[in-house]
Order: structure tokens, then sequence, then C-alpha cells
């Protein structure tokens, strides 16, 4: 194990912590898909590139995107005519 | 034992030949996918009577695909619990689908229903044969996704809302599943069942693997408290789905979990075994008391389900540290348990569904005045109800039978208690709704009348409950084929 | 502590935290990631601990590429679900009593 | 979020992060080699990188289920579509910019995709992460409002989305037809056959992780359409 496992592992751990638990929705999802990136340099750790691509396509790639565009949906559909604040779901 | 590879792959046509519907079904014009799917009823029914032929003459039976043997390939087994809910998938599926063609016929959930249909056919075919249990994982992950997309097909905010908490569940109960994997990969360095039970249990590691495992399997089965998912999904479908969700969807994480348990179960696990019990018979009370209180039809049948679900449960406190005759009563009475409240559960929710069809309305209260116009849909219900109740002569009534007895062997007075009790219940609900259908309400005498396909599946399945009672014996002993509990008597 | 120890260790943590997130949260989009980061923590489990002391193992890292493409379904089929409620409800969470 | 849930989740989360270490500590030692008996069978198998023979050959089942989940939940996506009509689909940013630098990356993602897929023989990559890739591209040129002609017409692209499994579950029952078990193939035939199989799912895995994008409903979205079933149905 290598000082850059440490700082890898940290990073990881750091990004997934921000994806859970950041208030905002769209700077969780961001976090989300660095997360996504660091855990492709895992697997490259790990000695299984295959793993690595496959995670940073799909995993960070499509995954991020289709949950970034579900965002939009939310903020662009919801509109609470009320009070005119964005709703719930978009927050 | 070694059997001809065309023998063999009988296993593997039984999931090939469902995924092929699958694509055919997705492709074809829409009017003739109800039409395919009904003609490839047969050769599905063939499939599984000729596998159940060849178990009966040859024994139990693998095959490795691909042929690669385990533990490097995955294989499939033919035993006498597989066969056997193989079989019982057949005779589910079948009516299911016959009733779904009528259903559906003109509607837009038509048009991939079918598809969703063999997916699940084939998800669970290969749930009842497979020994390895990262296969099993992917199976259990599709069944799961199929389920969904059925609960999801009516597309209104409940259903989409219902088929929600299902998928959240589903997808959670799996990752539990899937961390029991990588333990036991990490610890024993195998896949396969068979191999991994030759290892020593005593281990932590295996206890843990076990626990997650069963954990998210019973997520999946919704065992009490974890069952918050099923009424929406189960009461809300279209009335075939409901059918085979709550006749064969949940049964295939208990079948799983009790494979899990004969192969990996460390020696004196009798505490977690009577946890099981317990929070089954917590499941039986409750489940009972909320489908009492529905004031919806299907909501009432779905907690009957949440009740039900209790009594396989039971198994695991009958079956460990309690003695061989008491283990084999509990799993003839669970194996039982478990095929007639599959056909009495899929009758009763037919039954059900063709009510509502006459009068309407999901309520209950709507129910006045039925009981002199649609007699014919009201009986087909009062018998899948017999089998509910476990009153003699249905398949419910032999299983509780066993239960009692196994439970008397083995000294457990609280499942007794248990098992009477339950059926206290359920008899209070299903005179529930017969108290409504006899109640001379406002002068109402005109309801629909649903085709006769409805009607007829719905009793057919309702008479075929009652009769596996009578004729149990010769299959009980058969399902004892290549499992712990032996042949003899 | 081997590499590929150290990193199954880092798995079980992302499982810890994800499922932590997975209960307490309520929006439907924030379960889905605690999903998502759960599942990324199985994978590594999976493979770390096959791996420790062995080096590369073939057979978990093609277990962890089907897994992938299951979770990337499913999280797609849960987002369409999703925007489909939302769409008739225009709600970000489920409700909460059945 | 209440203070109850809190203390639930975070009791969970514990009990199940110390099961996890205790299993990790106590597990034993591994009896069973596995990647020396895929070393040892590898040359009898359809491809000569370890994970793409595991993947297509020694449990190429799972990998049959795989693609079935990922066509199942396509279909899902194509079921709620008819449940609840959408509005015209209007995705897009259509400006010049983004469609230069589209159409310049384009031929190279297709390229590099191609590559992968080509490349899994051997070394790391196959149909996965070609797929991947290429859906990625797809995702671009809709980002561009650029659309792929003829795609739009549902059977054909339902079939190109059905091929992979199709495909698949017919490499799986050749053999059996020939009387072998299933999904055995002879091994004078078992690249080829792995290799048309891969390029069969990528397809279908490149248009499937693109569906799955385009079926949700469209960002811009006219009213909340009204059900098209008018009889009510029982059930609820």
């Amino acid at each position: 194990m290598s000082p850059f496992d440490l700082l890898l592992g940290f990073a990881v751990c750091a990004t997934a912590a921000l994806a859970l638990l950041s208030r905002e929705l769209f700077r969780a999802i961001v976090m989300f898909i660095v997360f996504g990136l660091c855990m492709a340099l895992v697997w490259v750790r790990l000695e299984a590139p295959d793993i690595a691509l496959a995670e940073a396509a799909i995993g960070a790639g499509i995954t991020g995107v289709l949950l970034l565009d579900t965002l939009g949906y939310l903020r662009r559909r919801y509109r609470k005519p009320a009070n005119g604040q964005g709703g719930e779901g978009a927050r | 034992m070694t059997v001809q590879p065309a023998t063999a792959n009988l296993l593997a046509w039984l999931v090939m030949l469902p995924l092929a519907a699958a694509v055919l079904t997705m492709l074809l014009p829409l009017r003739l996918r109800a039409a395919a799917s009904l003609v490839l009823l047969a050769p599905m029914t063939l499939l599984a009577l000729m596998l159940g032929a060849a178990l009966a003459t040859h024994g139990p039976f693998v095959l490795a695909l691909g042929g690669w043997a385990t533990p490097l390939g995955i294989a499939l087994q033919a035993d006498g619990p597989a066969v056997g809910m193989t079989l019982l998938t057949v005779a589910i599926s079948v009516p299911c689908a016959i009733h779904a063609a009528a259903y559906l016929r003109g509607h837009a959930e038509a048009e991939y229903f079918w598809a969703l249909f063999w997916f699940l056919w084939a998800s669970l075919n290969t749930i009842w044969m497979s020994t390895d249990i990262f296969n099993l994982y992917v199976g259990i992950e599709l069944l799961g996704l199929a389920a969904v997309g059925l609960v999801a097909l009516r597309g209104d905010a409940e259903a989409l809302a219902a088929a929600m908490r299902y998928l959240l569940a589903a997808l959670l109960g799996s990752l539990a599943y899937l961390i029991g994997v990588a333990l036991l990969y990490g610890g024993h360095g195998s896949l396969s069942l068979a191999h991994l039970a030759q290892t020593d249990h005593a281990q932590a590691t295996t206890a843990v693997a076990l626990a997650a495992m069963s954990l998210g399997l019973a997520l999946k089965t919704a065992l009490f408290p974890l069952h918050a998912w099923l009424p929406p999904a189960h009461g809300g479908a279209l009335t075939p789905v409901s059918a085979l969700l709550s006749a064969l969807v949940i049964k295939a994480s208990f079948f799983i979990m009790l494979r899990l348990w004969f192969a990996l179960a460390p020696p004196g696990l009798s505490t977690a075994a009577t946890l099981l019990g317990l929070l089954g018979a917590f499941a039986v009370f409750w489940g009972g008391w909320k489908a009492l209180r529905q004031s919806r039809l299907k909501h009432l049948v779905a907690y009957s389900t949440v009740a039900q679900i209790g009594y396989l449960f039971l198994f695991f406190p009958l079956a460990i540290g309690t003695g061989e005759a008491a283990a084999r009563l509990a799993w003839d009475g669970t194996m039982l348990m478990l095929i007639s409240h599959a056909l009495a559960k899929a009758a009763m929710f037919l039954a059900a569904g063709n009510l509502i069809l006459a009068i309407g309305s999901p309520r209950i209260a709507d129910l006045a005045g039925i009981g002199r116009y649609r007699q014919f849909s009201l009986l087909s219900f009062g018998i899948a109800g017999v089998g509910i109740m476990g009153l003699p002569p249905s398949g419910g009534f032999g299983a509780k039978w066993l239960l009692m007895q196994s439970a008397l062997a083995g000294g457990g007075w609280l499942w007794v208690a248990v098992l009477i009790g339950g059926g206290l219940l359920s008899a209070a609900y299903v005179f529930k709704v017969f108290r409504h259908a006899f109640i001379e309400g406002p002068k109402r005498d005109r309801f629909e009348d649903p085709p006769a396909a409805l009607e007829i599946t719905a009793l057919v399945l309702a008479l075929v409950s009652l009769m596996i009672g009578l004729a149990a014996h010769g299959p009980l002993t058969w399902l004892r084929l290549g499992t712990p509990f032996g042949v003899s008597e | 502590m081997s590499t590929a120890l150290f990193h199954a260790c880092i798995g079980i943590l992302l499982c810890t935290m994800g499922l932590f997130a997975f209960i307490v949260h309520r929006h439907l989009l924030r379960r889905l990631l605690a999903f998502n980061v759960m599942g990324s923590g199985c994978f590594l489990l999976l493979v770390g601990l096959a791996q420790d002391g062995r080096g590369p193992d073939p057979v978990p890292q093609a277990l962890v590429l089907t897994g992938i493409v299951v979770a990337v379904a499913s999280t797609a089929l849960a987002l369409v679900i999703f925007r489909r409620w939302y769409r008739v409800s225009g709600e970000g969470q489920l409700p909460e009593d059945v | 979020m209440s203070r109850l849930r809190l203390a639930a989740a975070a009791t969970a989360a514990l009990g199940f992060a110390l099961a996890l270490a205790l299993a990790v500590i106590e597990r034993p030692a591994a009896v069973l080699n596995l990647p020396a008996l895929v070393e040892a069978e590898i040359a009898g198998a359809g491809a000569l990188h370890p994970i793409t023979a595991v993947l297509l050959d020694f449990r190429s089942f799972d990998t049959l289920l795989e693609v079935g989940v990922l066509l199942l939940a396509v279909i899902v996506a194509y079921a709620l579509r008819e449940a609840q009509p959408d509005g015209p689909d209007r995705m897009g940013l259509d400006t010049p910019l983004l469609r230069a630098v589209i159409s310049l990356l384009l031929p190279l993602m297709l390229l590099v995709g191609a590559y992968v897929l080509w490349a899994g023989a051997t070394r790391p990559g196959g149909a996965f992460q070609a797929g991947a890739i290429l859906a990625a591209s797809g995702l671009a040129l809709r980002l561009a409002g650029l659309r792929v002609g003829g795609l739009d017409r549902a059977w054909r692209v339902h079939a190109l989305l059905a091929l992979g499994l199709a495909v698949f579950v017919a490499a799986a029952v050749l053999p059996a037809l020939a009387g072998h078990a299933m999904l055995d193939h002879p091994a004078t035939l078992a690249k080829t056959i792995v290799i048309v199989v891969e390029i069969a799912l990528t397809v279908s895995i490149a248009l499937g992780l693109l569906a799955l994008f385009r079926l949700a409903p469209p960002q811009v979205d006219g009213p909340v359409f009204e059900d098209r079933r008018s009889k009510p149905r029982g059930g609820a």
C-alpha cells in the first residue's frame, strides 16, 4: 500500500460524503460524478482496468448525466404558483 | 447422477424459451402479442412436464452451462424443490396469462405486458434452478425489475409511487445480498452453492454473509416489519399482475433463503431461527389485523399475503434444532403452504379483480347486493378463501396440519398458537367480504358481466388449490428429492 | 495491509455511508445517489477481499462489470419511474405513510 | 429529517459496519483458487483476455441475464411512455459551435468505441465499455439537437435493442440443438461466436442506454396529458 492509496481512499470517502450530504442537489450530483472518477482510479490501483473503463464511462458518465438531466427536469417543470418558489423537488 | 445432454438441457430451455418469447413479444405487431404468448404457453408446459418426468426417472441431476463444470462455470440443478417450483410456476402462469389476455384486451398496458411477463417467467425459473450465488443475484435483479415494471404498468400516480417504493426495497435487498456474495467469495473463493456447502461454516464470515443475505431476501419477501412496500404494489397493480406477484415473486426470494440456509447454516443457529419465526408470527397477526381494516378489496387480499408470508417463516424455528422428524414435517408443511398459498392467492386476486370489474369500484362496501347476482365470481373467491383460512380439505389445511404436528413434535406451543390464531384472523377478513356481498343494500341489480375467461381461470385456480390438499402426499415425497430431508418416510 | 485489503475497507466505509444516507434521506434522487455509492462500496469489497494477497482475480472483476451494468439499468429505470411520477404528482419524495 | 430516523439510520449503519469488519477480520483463507482455474482453461475459451473469457464463456449465463436486465429496463420505459404520452421531443441546445465540435468528435468517439470492442478479445475492453462509449456519443449527438435518420422508427429501434439478447439466446441454443450442453460452443467456433455476440451486444447496449435517456419525459414538456384510457379499470 502506497501513500497514493491513502490519498485516493481519502478522496473517495470525501467525495462520497459530499455526494450524500451536500445541501444542494446539484452539487451532490457533481460530487457523485467526481466520486465515480476517483473510483475509476481505485480500480486502476486494484489492477482492474476493465472496471476502471466501465466505471468512468457508465458509473460516472452515463449515470451522472442521467441524474443531472433528471435534476434539470425537476427544476424546469415544477413551479409552485402560490409562492413563486421552485418546488420541493428541485432542491 | 449423469443424464443425457438433451435431458439436462431441459433446465436451460426453461429459461431460454421465455427469454426468446420476451424478445418475440416485444417485436411482434401489437395485435399478435397476446396470441403468440398464449401459443407459447403450450411448449412451456410441455418442457416443465418433461423435466418432471426426467426427475422422476433419473433422480436429481445438474446441467453445467457452457460445458464448464463448477466452480468455474454455472450449474443449473433439477432437484425436488426446483422442479416442484417450476411446475408450480406453470400452474400459476398459464391461468394468469389466459386471464391477462382477456383482461387487457384493447388496453394500452397490454402493449408491453407480455414482454415483462416472459422476463418474469425466465427469472423465476432461473431462481428455482440456479446453484450459483452470483447467478441468483442477477436472477433476483431481473425478477425485481420485471415485477416493478409490471406494477408501474398502469401509469397513474398511485401505481408509479407503489412501483418506486417497491424498486427501492428491491434494490436495497439486492445490495444486502450482494454484500453476502462478496464475503463468501472473499472467504471461500467460490460462488457455487455445492462448494460453499462443503466449507467449514462455524465462522464469523459465513454467519455475517448469511445474515446480510437473509436480511436482503427478507426485505424482498416482505417479512414483517419490512413489508411496507407490498400492499400498495400488490393491491394497486393490474389484477393478473397482483396474482403473479403474490403467488410467485415473493416466493422466489424466500426460496433462495431456504437454499442458502441449507447450504450455509452454521451450527447452533436456533436463536436466529427463533427470531425469524417470531417475525413470522408478528406478520401473521399484523397482516391479518390490517387486512381486516382495509376498505379496498385488493388491499385486503394484499395484506392477507403479508400475513401468509409469516407462516412460511415458521419453517426456521420448526426445522432447526428440533430433530429429524420435526424438521421433515416442517419442510413438508412449508412446501405445501407455499404451493397452496400460491394457488389460493392467485385465485383470490383474480376473483377479487372480477368482483371489482362487476361492481365497477375497488371498495368492499360497494359489494352490497352482489351476492344475489354474481354468485360465480363470489364462489371462486370463497373457494380460494377456504385455502387461505386453512379449512379442510384445502392445501392450506394440510399445510397447517403438518406445521402443527411439527410444532407438537418439537414442543413449540407458541407456534401452535400462531397457527390457530392466524387461521381465526383470516376467517374474519374473508367473512368480512362475504358479509358485505350479502347485504341487501340500496336496490342495485345491475352489475357488469366480466368475460367468461376471467371467471373460469379464477375458478380453476381456486379448485386446484382446494384439491391439492387431497392429493398432497405424493408430491410432497417427491419435493424432498435432493434435499437434506431425504425421501424415506 | 495490502492495497487490495485497504480498498476493501474503503468499500465497507462506502457501504456504511450509503446505507446511512439511504435511510436518512427521503428525496428520491438522494436515495438513488446513496444506492449507487453503496453499490460501488459493495463492488470494492467484492474485488478487494478476493484479491487480498492473491493478485488480480478475473472472476470478481467480471462480476463487478456485470454488477455495474445492472446498477446503471436499475438507476435509469428508477429515474424514468421517478420522472413519470413527478410529472403527475409534483413531489420529489414518496408519501410517508401508506 | 426526524431525530428518530437519524438515530435509526446511525444504529443500522454502525451495526452493519461492525458486522462487516468482523467478517473481514475473521475470514478464512480461501481453499479454492479460481484465478488459477481460469488460467488453466482459458485456451479452450472464446477469448484470450481472462475477463472477457469469464464474461462471455465461463459465466456467459450471467451475462445473458444481465443483457436481459438492460432490455427489461428499456421495455418498462417504453411501457410507461405508452401509459403517459409525452409532448413533442424538442431537446437540444442547437448552437453552431456545439454542432461543429460534435461533428468533429463524433467520428473519433465511434472509432474509440470500435477499438475498445475489438481490444476486448485480448486486453482490457469489450462490449460493455464499447457500448457505453457509443451511448455517450449518441448522447452528445442529441444534445446538439441532431437526430440520426430512421432511429425514430419504432420497429427498427426495437429490433436493434433486442438484437443483443436475441443473438445471445440463439448462440446459447445452437449447441443444444447439436446435442451439446446449452451454451457449450465447439472450440473451433467459440472465438467467432464470442465476437458475433459481442458486436450484437455493443449495438444493443449503446442503444439501450440511449433509449433509457430518451424515454424519460422530456424536459421541455407540454401540460400533463390526460390518461388516454377512457374506461376505468378495476384494481385501484
